[in-house]
């Protein structure tokens, strides 16, 4: 596999601080460790929200760093989760006595790293919540396993949250509906093949000539299911049926339609898939009225797309609708 | 037998050179059921180790592993980094200020660690994780069995993740596609117990 | 190849009618003759801007519809230049009697069609502008081609020239603008993989292991010589040397630098050639002052990426500055 | 030899089935010095050429070839489109209101499409272009040579693209690389005279 790379040790090193030159209004990029935080932080009077995970979802989520979304991201090496370091330094540095919020995505990794780096922020006096996105209806019983992945509902809290500790929302409040956001978000995804993990250089699976992973993650885990090829009809309404039955998404209610490219898919695919999900999703009864189409969350290069439903409230709705500047969802500004 | 700091510096440097030399092997195991980081997330991390260890000398068993533990949560990242560090930490709480360690008090440092990861992890015997590792060789050990035997065990252990289906990490996505596969941190569990049986 | 596509031959149809539903408050997408128009247009007072060509490069051009930018694009079929009573169509639908300025990129196939519907509207009254971008320096001799090809350039004229007519730059200034881009923008593009046309199924070319095309057009085309893989310092330097060297840029020039993914490539690929870019900018004594880093112009799923650089004069940096709100490029509002 | 209203729309028939069947050679043709589209364009075009036909049956030879060329024109795209498009446009203009050609109309006819592309895309023979194909057939029928005898030229001067390096369209961009590759617009043009040929 080809990539445009130097050394496969300092690709998130690189890229970052290409992001630094290319965003010089937008953020900063601290190394030793990675981080990246708002041009204007700490910004008084508001609510830290700081997220992160493996590299190699991009823009996730550090070109949801800006105005009105994310404060500070931590990028880790690809596919792996930051460190707790990483985590508290970051969240020290975007700290302005209002509290942090730590949206983490629910893969053990994060999880437990950002357990670490709650606790050392705590010790030092500073209010953490934390809450775990867990959106994925791929992976069935929480029982059983480490339960749900955070996928695509991630973008949509951290959009929404951001809007409302923007507009001066305490950390309870931004807290609640964060998990709010997670409570009311349902997703599910496929890939068409493997990504390459520019670091090791190998491709995370095998597919034959007409094989899908069907309800795939986002790190290049294989998915649930291996299946063959089928319209992108069908496959849209396979991803969606789970998806609506499991909230469920009842007659009538307001949602956010989010249909993401997981990288090398293109935007006319994409497309293509909007429709069919749109079309599936009006049959449901369900009333289409924000949505969202591109590689917002993506696996490196992998070809596929996963889809989210967001059950919207007006409080959602306006926090969406706000003014947000970031290298990769801007509107309003 | 007595370890000395000497001795389980040895310990981590001989695991440093497996992780690195293992490194492709472990990414494998991890990307036909995780993500295929797993030997880059340990041979990043142990590099440091040794960097550090290197540089700071540290003057007792406890320093030592609490050095190692210390680098290995800010250096991995991933689920294994907040557990292995956290193993490595709570042994080194229970060393306290001893200058060499015997059997019996390394068989309770380990055991500390064990709880460590399992306290932090919630992962059970069976559940297809490293603890299916580290919990016979620990035992062993508890039983003065000798390092030969827990190596030995925790081979078995590793062994006996093929046939499971995942609880915890990754690999529980996957249901039953994670049968027939060796649970990476079960590997890389084994792999200690290796370098420590050649102590 | 998988794709995610219905029947092939519906693909544009139906990728459109996606648009027209996750965009409904930006944009209106009409059938027979295929073309997509601003949700507003016609829009009195302000001269109309029409691009297209054929598919397969999105967002290029539908994604630049809307306030600030582009009136009307017209998509052909995957890769093949619309045809001139789909030209004539969206221009006579956007025409708001302050004429029309064709935005062009030189392909035989686009240069002929847009001739073609410019004589129609011609003849019916309409006043037409072409302004036919030129601006990849992988092909050398224009006496001996069909002349070089239209890229990267087009995204920025399209969007400084939308600034100017939005603001109500007559079409005389409208069009000179556009050429001024033209005359004043340089690129060059490489890929490392090939793209998958979902209308035949079949890959564009077949490169080996080690090998990349570098000179690539956008629409499959091999490019100008095979060449082994190298770091992405080492490429991003071959590309960025002919384009500096051609205008030529000068020390001291002020310039946008843009950075695009052909599709496949991952964001982190591209931050990596993004700070490399810049690097070789700035040692050449360039002042860069604007940047764009995305998959802007991609040819479906092709790994690879192309560098545009432009030299800024005051009118353009304004213009470039102002609000634009369409589906793939938006700030200020 | 007379060419009725019947005998063109055969031609037209022929030419539908021909790149409905060459779609994949000429896409491939097309693939390597170019965009790969030359096939699905030609066929999309003359599919859609043909469905007018029997929708409208035009009552001349100028209705005929008239309604070819605006078809081909606002259906096929690309390079191509405009250029056959001319092509029949033209020759429609030349045909007036004859109701059959003979075989001198039919070459004035032709030789005006062939001026019309040549205005148009200001290709030369030996710019390694559909002109290098038609270009010979023409003068063949010019000098009362016989359709079988321009076929015959049609795919020489399609041959004769081979080792060319290419001044007009895609191909150009390629330099060198365009040599060894039959040029697709020449291939599609000598099909064209091929069914000419069956008359
Ligand atoms: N909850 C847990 N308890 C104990 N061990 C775990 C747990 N979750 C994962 N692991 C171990 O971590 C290993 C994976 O580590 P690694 O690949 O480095 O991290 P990640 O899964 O974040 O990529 C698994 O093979 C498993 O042995
Ligand atoms: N300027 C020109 N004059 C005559 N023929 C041309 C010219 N440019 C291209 N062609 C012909 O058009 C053919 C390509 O047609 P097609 O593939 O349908 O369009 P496109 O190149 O737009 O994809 C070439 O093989 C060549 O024969
Ligand atoms: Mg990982
Ligand atoms: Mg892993
Ligand atoms: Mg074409
Ligand atoms: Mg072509």
């Amino acid at each position: 596999m080809k990539q445009l790379v130097n050394a496969p040790d300092q690709v998130v090193t690189e890229a970052l601080q290409g992001m630094a030159l290319a965003y010089p209004d937008l953020i900063r990029v601290h190394e030793n460790p990675h981080y990246i935080v708002r041009a204007d932080a700490p910004k008084n009077g508001k609510v830290a929200l700081v997220s992160g995970g493996g590299s190699g979802h991009e823009p996730m989520h550090g070109g949801f760093v800006g105005l009105g979304m994310l404060d500070a991201a931590c990028p880790g090496a690809v596919f792996t989760s930051p460190t707790p370091d990483q985590i508290q330094e970051a969240s020290a540095a975007v700290h302005a006595g209002k509290g942090i919020l730590h949206i983490v995505k629910n893969y053990t990794g994060d999880v437990l790293n950002f357990q670490m780096a709650a606790e050392l922020l705590q010790s030092d006096g500073i209010e953490v919540r934390t809450v775990i996105m867990d959106d994925d209806v791929a992976v069935k019983d929480s029982l059983y396993t480490a339960g749900r992945r955070g996928v695509g509902a991630t973008v949509l809290a951290e959009k929404i949250c951001g809007g409302a500790a923007e507009a001066g929302a305490s950390l309870d409040e931004v807290a609640a509906l964060c998990s709010s956001v997670n409570a009311s978000a349902r997703s599910m995804g496929l890939a068409l093949g493997p990504c390459t993990n520019p670091e090791t250089g190998q491709a995370s699976f095998t597919l034959g000539e007409n094989e899908i992973e069907f309800g795939i993650g986002i790190h290049g885990e294989p998915g649930r299911q291996r299946i063959p090829l089928q319209s992108a009809d069908t496959l849209t309404e396979m991803l969606m049926i789970p998806i609506l039955e499991d909230l469920p998404f009842k007659k009538g209610d307001e949602i956010l339609l989010f249909v993401n490219g997981l990288g090398a898919t293109p935007l006319l695919e994409q497309y293509i898939v909007y429709r069919a999900a749109e079309t599936v999703a009006k049959k449901h009864g369900l009333k289409v009225s924000r949505r969202l189409v591109g590689a917002y969350m993506t696996s490196l290069d992998m070809a596929g797309i996963s889809i989210t439903l967001l059950r919207l409230d007006e409080t959602m709705r306006q926090y969406w609708d706000a003014p947000v500047r970031s290298p990769a969802l801007r509107w309003g500004l | 037998m007595e370890y000395s700091l000497n001795a389980l510096n040895q310990w981590i440097v001989c695991a440093e050179h497996q992780f690195k030399t293992q490194l492709a092997e472990l990414n494998a195991l991890d990307a036909a059921i995780g993500d295929g980081d797993h030997g880059s997330n340990l041979a990043r991390g142990f590099a440091k180790v040794v960097e550090k260890l290197q540089a700071e000398k540290p003057a007792t068993p406890a320093a030592l592993l609490k050095l190692v533990g210390m680098t290995l949560i800010s250096s991995v990242g991933g689920a294994s980094g907040p557990l292995y560090g956290t193993f490595f930490l709570e042994a080194a709480k229970v060393a306290g200020d001893q200058l060499q360690l015997d059997d019996a008090g390394l068989a309770l440092c380990l055991q500390a660690g064990l709880a460590g990861i399992q306290r932090l992890g919630k992962a059970e015997p069976g559940d297809k994780t490293m603890v299916d590792a580290l919990s016979p060789a620990v035992s062993a050990l508890n039983h003065q069995a000798g390092l030969e035997m827990a190596a030995q065990k925790a081979r078995e252990g590793r062994d006996a993740t093929i046939p499971m289906i995942a609880h915890k990490g990754r690999a529980s996505y996957l249901g039953e596609r994670a049968i027939g596969h060796a649970d990476p941190g079960a590997t890389s569990a084994s792999l200690l117990f290796d370098c420590l049986a050649k102590l």
